[in-house]
């Protein structure tokens, strides 16, 4: 993009533009064009972490902020080394990436598309960042995805649970870790079968805006799958902050069971405000009265406080794992910062060291080169256990955790309880799936800015 | 047939009647001066002349044509100017300027998209308004705000720039209200002088007797929303009727 | 049937938050003729007080407890709040559960003495200036004041919940003879209903009925005339604004257990209040209340399932849509005076 | 000069001049430098510069000459951008039709909106803009991006699809946006010692796009239509008893500014093709009104600047975060270093909005006027100080 994209047509006009005002003394020198965009050439080389900083997510941002600097600190050699100790593929040495010391620079999304463009560009176009990772809703990852997609760097997307992320807007430069909402439903569909029956009816809030229909639509056909019926769908404005009028109406619908495909300070408040009308107390059906939030995050839960108490939700990773790559990487975080990581910070923690280590394995910081190294990419130890990063839609694959707000926690940390670990195979679906912008779908085109 | 022509005229508000069967002819090129106590219904006729406010019933036909339901801009338009009782003008404007726009409306109508020329490129306007201005002997004070000015200057940009207009009829509510002796006495002076300048009709709302009494030709008293009599300034000294309404008490 | 009172009652609940703000804020547009955009920060540091006194309740010492473990596998810290420690577990534990409540008590003073600070120090300044340098001197202030909230609480909602002897729901329906079930109502909904009725009667009875009122009410009609009588209205409205952020304050308190507080709550509900005063009439206090219940309970009905199938979309826009008709046929709101706020 | 006076046509050759050579100007430390990290001359912010000192100039002919405050302005944006991707999206990424169509659905939308919200005024007509702004807002949001009729792609924004028809594209053209060719992100890099000065090729068509447009808003204000405006804000009273009718004056001056605002908007789709529904909310709307009072209402200069300011608080001070701040202060003992760090972090970062919501207290407590009167009094403080005591007489002019 901008420093290096000079067709040669661009050239000549620019040069033209250029050299009409000012005879050009020798002193001035155009920059050599690289080879692809941001070409470290110095010692270093620079990452870019674009998280919600404002706004209703800043605290989500600052998590994933946390993690991402944990991450330089493990790849410069620093610290304890984290997950690089346990991850499958050995390719870092904690010597930096390449050789060069990895730098970063720090950007606010304020969670909305143009801000979040606006400040990814400024990193790549000004502070010549390679890669851009972190974000906490979907429209910012797709947005902030095409951005990288045009620009010619890596986009590793942070918290992001749409479907279109890698679905219809997917795009041969960026990457998602995180899982998304076909897979929760994939995942908690037994679940919720198995804890509340096959014969449910089902009546949904739904935020209204593009993840939220994703994710309606999601778990309304996983749930029918299994002989739920849905009773109905109510679209939420986003802007709500009381929805007692959205949840008085649930009881006399004849569901018995709500789920509130709301995230945020959204799910906060609608699940809040449930509890209050006494849902949960309730018999409806002859069975209990039951609460779903198919999405659940740590900051979710501490806002819902006791609300969340027996209601169920789906999660892309939890600090409960146990297993290597999870333990070593809350020791890690727990000691610097004395707390456990949340899970949009173990996703966007997991995305540095990928790419990182995709660097090495592709012996460049091209992007069509990492992308390429990254494409079927197979490994473990992050956290996740066993997980794939596939090469048609560059979507990571990997077990899915259905949650459980505790009913004694012991302390703030706790507030959660894995239910289930639902294996990889369950939530697998073909990469033409019509959620997933169906066969027309592609990635594109890999841009190195070249 | 005067040039303004009030027939009927009666306007309610909530209980109050405030005017019922108002008759009014204003000969063209006359002074004629509409008096009455406080509550007489002066300011509401003045109201119902000017498109502020529309009459219940009755008509008003200003040389010919009726001005009911027509918008004040439209009634000046049409050549009627007012004078408010304070003095309105642009305060955040200069005194040229404000001398500048009744002649633009004079000269482009009640809209024009007039957006690219400069001001200073409008030479016919520029030479009016300079000329209305020495006129008004103002000239010295083009480039002051009218907002900085003294109220007697206020009523004299104000007159001014209603005359810069040429209506036939020029309205002028309570002209010299509040304001001292000398003030007063040079209003008088100005608006005699206009008279004899120029061929206009002046109607005048007053409540200072020296006032009406100096200038009009012809005088209405108004009592209660209704006119009482109408002759000259010569004959209404001293009638009864008039005495009655001003006294408040029956002869 | 049973579905339309419910609407109703939620109608009303949303709209006691709406005209408490209101009715602040077109106390101090009547009294004082100030645009206060930070009015709705004030609900929100209202809200926050709750939220300090549940944290000063919560004040706790820690003891190692060696048989439990943390996230890290260290000996676990076990927090006992002094109160607890002080008034024995069982006392301690209702009067945290009680914070609310007693929250009020504790944000009337602080909500007057914030508000007399906001308007001798800044607010004072701002009465001849024009309207627009208040919008922005206003404006920084709000973004200030939930800056300063944010750094020290953070961006997260926090729960402030009621009383658990509040909690739950009553069945409304079964008093009025319909179904169980059929009308089923948050206990603390009703308490915040019949709280913003109280204070809103207070309101008025204070205007109404004391001369300090009585003065106030004069001066909202005609500033000048009172301050020519020798009067000293400056003071009385330095007090009104007081009474103003205490009644925005209050509200807050109060609206914690609803929805969590969190710090943007005010500038989610600042573009809403200025529609309802707007609506409602500048000036008008009876006109912001009216127009707060009036739109809360038109929200409530526009978000039923019967009117979102009806017109797509209605629950987004009804608010606005409202506001846009009545400016339309009321050129001064439902109840606003003529010329104020109109330059 | 070009119809204007003296004093005007100086104005405008030094708004000239400084836009010509932003790049320099933004960028006066060495890259690498520790206060690199206030360079402003990257494509981008450059391009904000430009684009919201448009949307500002344009707000300025409404609020400052009329004093009806709009508080919908950034619908007029929004639905520019969404023109303008349109365009991207049907015929080609050729940014001429797309910024054309963005200018002229902008104003049959400002007419719209102008037309029912002039009936009222004060703070009135404000929420009457306001209440349809929002509306807009939300229906772009989630109405109208529902998967029937997707007409602006909701949470995500409007952007270009491969299979979109695009059917006046070659296979020669930039597949991005382009002036008969030329790309908008085309950069021309120069190298001078350590320093580096981004020239592209966007900012530059902005840039030009924006000086016309300043020249346009002087002629306006000096115009009679712009006394008129004036006159309006003065007394509408008398206007209207003057024989004119103050409504559609008032009419033309909103639907002029709301064509800036759709230019702007047409201008940042052409600079980014994505249009999202933000830029409608009415903290966008909010933003625009900011910028002309901060930096002075009513003059001609103030709206830009006002709107430089925002968008580098914006922008650089959100990027300065804690391992910055202790660069700066390395060369202080590890307590003090640590100290100032402390002091400084809630003021940076995500703090960005505290220090801008101070500001904004500060401008407007101590200068009335805005940042142009800060000049001023700046300049006459300079003039003061050379000439001396002698000159007492302080002559009052009206602040362009």
């Amino acid at each position: 993009m901008s420093n290096n994209e000079l067709t040669r047509r661009g050239l000549l006009r620019t040069g033209a533009v250029a050299g009409a005002g000012v005879a050009l003394p020798t002193i001035f020198t155009a920059s050599s064009a690289a080879a692809y965009t941001n070409e470290p050439t110095g010692g270093t080389v620079t990452l870019g972490f674009n998280v919600p900083q404002t706004g209703p997510y800043a605290d989500e941002g600052n998590d994933e902020l946390l993690a991402q600097q944990l991450a330089v600190e493990h790849l410069n050699g620093e610290g304890d080394g984290g997950c690089l100790n346990t991850f499958t593929s050995k390719a870092l040495k904690g010597n930096g990436i390449l050789g060069k010391k990895v730098t970063f620079v720090t950007g606010d999304t304020q969670t909305k598309s143009d801000a979040a463009r606006a400040s990814a560009k400024s990193m790549i176009e000004k502070d010549g960042a390679i890669m851009i990772n972190g974000g906490s809703s979907s429209g910012v990852a797709v947005a902030v995805q095409g951005l990288c997609q045009d620009a010619g760097v890596i986009f590793m997307a942070g918290l992001t649970h749409s479907n279109d992320t890698t679905g219809k807007d997917r795009k041969k430069n960026g990457f998602r870790h995180f899982f998304n909402a076909y897979m929760s439903a994939a995942a908690l569909a037994p679940v919720l079968s198995k804890e509340m029956g096959a014969d449910r009816r089902a009546y949904h809030l739904t935020a209204d805006y593009t993840w939220g229909w994703t994710q309606q639509e999601s778990i309304a056909a996983a749930t029918e799958a299994m002989g739920w019926e849905t009773v109905n769908n109510v679209l939420t404005p986003l802007a709500s902050t009381d929805f007692s009028s959205y949840i008085a109406p649930v009881l006399n619908s004849g569901a018995d069971v709500l789920v509130l495909n709301h995230y945020g300070g959204n799910m906060v408040n609608s699940l809040t405000n449930a509890i209050q009308f006494g849902l949960l107390d309730k018999v409806a059906n002859g069975k209990d009265f039951k609460i779903v939030v198919p999405l659940y995050s740590e900051l979710m839960a501490a806002g819902a406080g006791e609300n969340i108490k027996g209601v169920l939700g789906s999660m892309n990773y939890n600090w409960q794992l146990d297993n290597e790559g999870s333990k070593a990487f809350v020791k890690s975080f727990g000691e610097k910062y004395g707390k456990p990581p949340s899970n949009s910070a173990q996703t966007c923690y997991a995305q540095v060291l990928l790419y990182a280590d995709a660097c090495e394995r592709a012996g460049t910081f091209n992007p069509c080169g990492v992308a390429e190294a990254l494409e079927g990419f197979e490994f473990d130890g992050l956290g996740n256990g066993k997980t794939l990063y596939r090469a048609e839609d560059h979507q990571c694959f990997k077990d899915v955790l259905v949650v459980r707000g505790a009913q004694n926690p012991t302390n703030a940390y706790d507030t959660l309880e894995i239910v289930e670990v639902t294996p990889v195979e369950q939530v697998m679906y073909a990469p033409d799936h019509p959620m997933f912008g169906g066969a027309e779908a592609s990635l594109g085109e890999c841009n190195s800015g070249a | 047939m005067g040039i303004l022509e009030v027939k009927n005229v009666g306007k309610r508000f909530g209980g109050l009647q405030a005017l019922s069967d108002v008759n009014l002819s204003v000969a063209e090129n006359t002074v004629h001066a509409i008096i009455g106590p406080n509550g007489a219904g002066k300011s509401t006729l003045l109201n119902c002349l000017v498109g502020k406010l529309i009459p219940d019933s009755g008509s008003v036909m200003f040389d010919g044509q009726s001005v009911l339901g027509r918008a004040p801009y439209e009634i000046n338009q049409m050549g009627i100017s007012r004078v408010f009782q304070t003095p309105e003008i642009f305060g955040d404007l200069t005194v040229l300027e404000n001398m500048m726009i009744p002649c633009f409306a004079k000269r482009d109508g009640a809209f024009e998209l007039n957006a690219l020329p400069s001001v200073s490129s409008q030479k016919d306007v520029m030479d009016r308004a300079m000329h209305m201005l020495e006129e008004m002997r103002m000239a010295d004070k083009r480039n002051m705000h009218a907002a900085a000015m003294s109220r007697g200057d206020k009523r004299r940009l104000e007159i001014g720039m209603c005359l810069s207009q040429e209506p036939r009829l020029l309205l002028l509510d309570e002209p010299t209200a509040g304001m001292a002796r000398a003030d007063t006495n040079n209003t008088i002076d100005l608006l005699k002088q206009i008279k004899q300048e120029r061929d206009i009709t002046i109607a005048i709302i007053e409540h200072d007797m020296h006032v009406v009494f100096s200038l009009a030709e012809r005088i209405t008293v108004l009592a209660q929303g209704t006119p009482l009599v109408e002759d000259t300034p010569e004959n209404i000294k001293g009638h009864p009727k008039v005495r009655e309404a001003y006294l408040g008490e029956s002869a | 049937m049973d579905a339309i009172i419910l609407q109703i009652l939620n109608g009303l609940d949303k709209g006691s938050a709406y005209a408490l703000i209101a009715l602040g804020l077109t106390l101090i547009f009547g009294t004082l003729g100030v645009v206060n955009f930070a009015h709705g920060a004030l609900f929100m540091i209202g809200a926050f007080c709750a939220v300090t006194v549940q944290r000063l309740l919560n004040l706790s010492f820690q003891t190692v407890d060696e048989t439990q473990k943390d996230f890290l596998g260290n000996p676990l810290k076990v927090d006992t709040p002094y109160v607890e420690a002080w008034f024995g577990p069982e006392v301690g534990a209702t009067i945290i559960d009680w914070s609310v409540p007693l929250a009020v008590v504790f944000a009337i003073p602080i909500m007057l003495a914030v508000g007399y600070a906001m308007e001798r120090g800044l607010i004072k300044h701002f009465y001849k200036r024009p309207h627009a340098d208040q919008i922005l001197v206003t404006f920084g202030l709000a973004i200030v004041l939930q800056e300063i909230i944010k750094y020290f609480f953070g961006a997260n909602p926090i729960q402030t919940p009621e009383p658990s002897a509040l909690k739950g729901s009553l069945d409304i329906g079964l008093m009025l003879g319909f179904d169980p079930n059929a009308i089923i109502y948050p206990i603390w909904r009703l308490v915040y209903f019949a709280f913003a009725a109280v204070i809103i009667g207070g309101v008025f009875a204070f205007l109404q009925f004391t001369t300090f009122g009585m003065v106030v009410r004069a001066g909202m009609a005609d500033r000048e005339t009172v301050g020519l009588l020798g009067i000293n209205i400056d003071k009385r409205f330095t007090i009104m604004f007081g009474i103003a952020a205490g009644v925005a304050g209050l509200a807050g308190v109060m609206y914690g257990p609803l929805n969590p507080p969190n710090y943007h709550m005010g500038m989610d509900f600042l573009v809403l209040s200025f529609v309802v005063v707007v609506v409602g009439g500048m000036g008008s206090l009876p006109g912001a209340v009216a127009a707060g219940f009036l739109l809360g309970v038109l929200e409530s009905f526009a978000s039923t399932t019967w009117a979102t199938t009806t017109i797509p979309g209605i629950n987004q826009i009804i608010i606005y849509l409202v506001a846009i008709i009545i400016l339309l046929t009321r050129p001064r709101g439902l109840m606003g005076r003529k010329g104020v706020m109109e330059e | 000069m070009l119809g204007l006076d003296k004093k005007d046509t100086s104005l405008l050759i030094i708004v000239a001049i400084l836009t010509l050579l932003a790049p320099f100007i933004l960028n006066p430390f060495p890259t690498g430098s520790a206060m690199a990290q206030f360079n402003a001359g990257y494509p981008d912010l450059m391009q904000r510069f430009v684009i919201f000192g448009i949307f500002a100039i344009g707000f300025n002919i409404l609020f400052g000459l009329t004093g009806y405050l709009s508080f919908g302005h950034a619908a007029f944006l929004g639905v520019g951008s969404y023109s303008a991707v349109w365009m991207f999206k049907l015929l080609s990424y050729n940014v001429i039709p797309a910024i054309a169509l963005s200018v002229v659905v902008a104003a049959l939308f400002s007419l719209l909106i102008g037309y029912v919200s002039l009936r009222r005024s004060g703070i009135y007509f404000s929420i009457l803009t306001l209440a349809f702004a929002q509306m807009s807002f939300a229906l772009a949001y989630s109405v109208l991006s529902n998967p029937k009729f997707n007409l602006t792609n909701g949470e995500t924004g409007l952007q270009v699809y491969a299979d979109d028809p695009q059917i006046f594209h070659r296979d020669s053209l930039p597949d991005m946006p382009h002036l008969f060719g030329l790309s908008m992100r085309s950069t021309y890099k120069l190298d001078i010692g350590a320093w580096s000065f981004d020239f592209n090729a966007g900012y530059y068509l902005c840039a030009v796009i924006m000086m016309v447009m300043f020249y346009l808003a002087i002629r306006i204000f000096r115009s009679p239509f712009g006394m008129m405006l004036r006159a309006v804000k003065s007394n509408q009273q008398r206007m209207n008893y003057t024989g004119l009718n103050p409504r559609p004056y008032t009419l033309a001056a909103f639907v002029i500014s709301g064509m800036y605002a759709g230019l702007a908007g047409g201008l940042m789709a052409a600079m980014d093709p994505l249009a999202g529904a933000e830029r409608m909310q009415w903290t966008a709307s909010g933003e625009v009104v900011l910028m002309t009072i901060l930096g002075g209402a009513g003059t001609l200069i103030g709206p830009v600047l006002g709107a430089g300011f925002i968008k580098y608080f914006e922008n650089i001070f959100s990027k300065i975060n804690d391992n910055i701040l202790h660069q700066w202060f390395s060369f202080l003992p590890d307590g003090i270093e640590d100290f100032m760090v402390f002091i400084v972090h809630p003021f940076i970062g995500k703090g960005w909005h505290l220090t801008l919501g101070i500001l904004f207290m500060l401008v407007v407590i101590f200068l009335p006027g805005g940042l142009v009167e800060g000049g001023q009094r700046l300049g006459k403080w300079i003039r003061n100080r050379g000439k001396g005591a002698t000159d007492a007489k302080t002559k009052q002019e009206p602040a362009e």
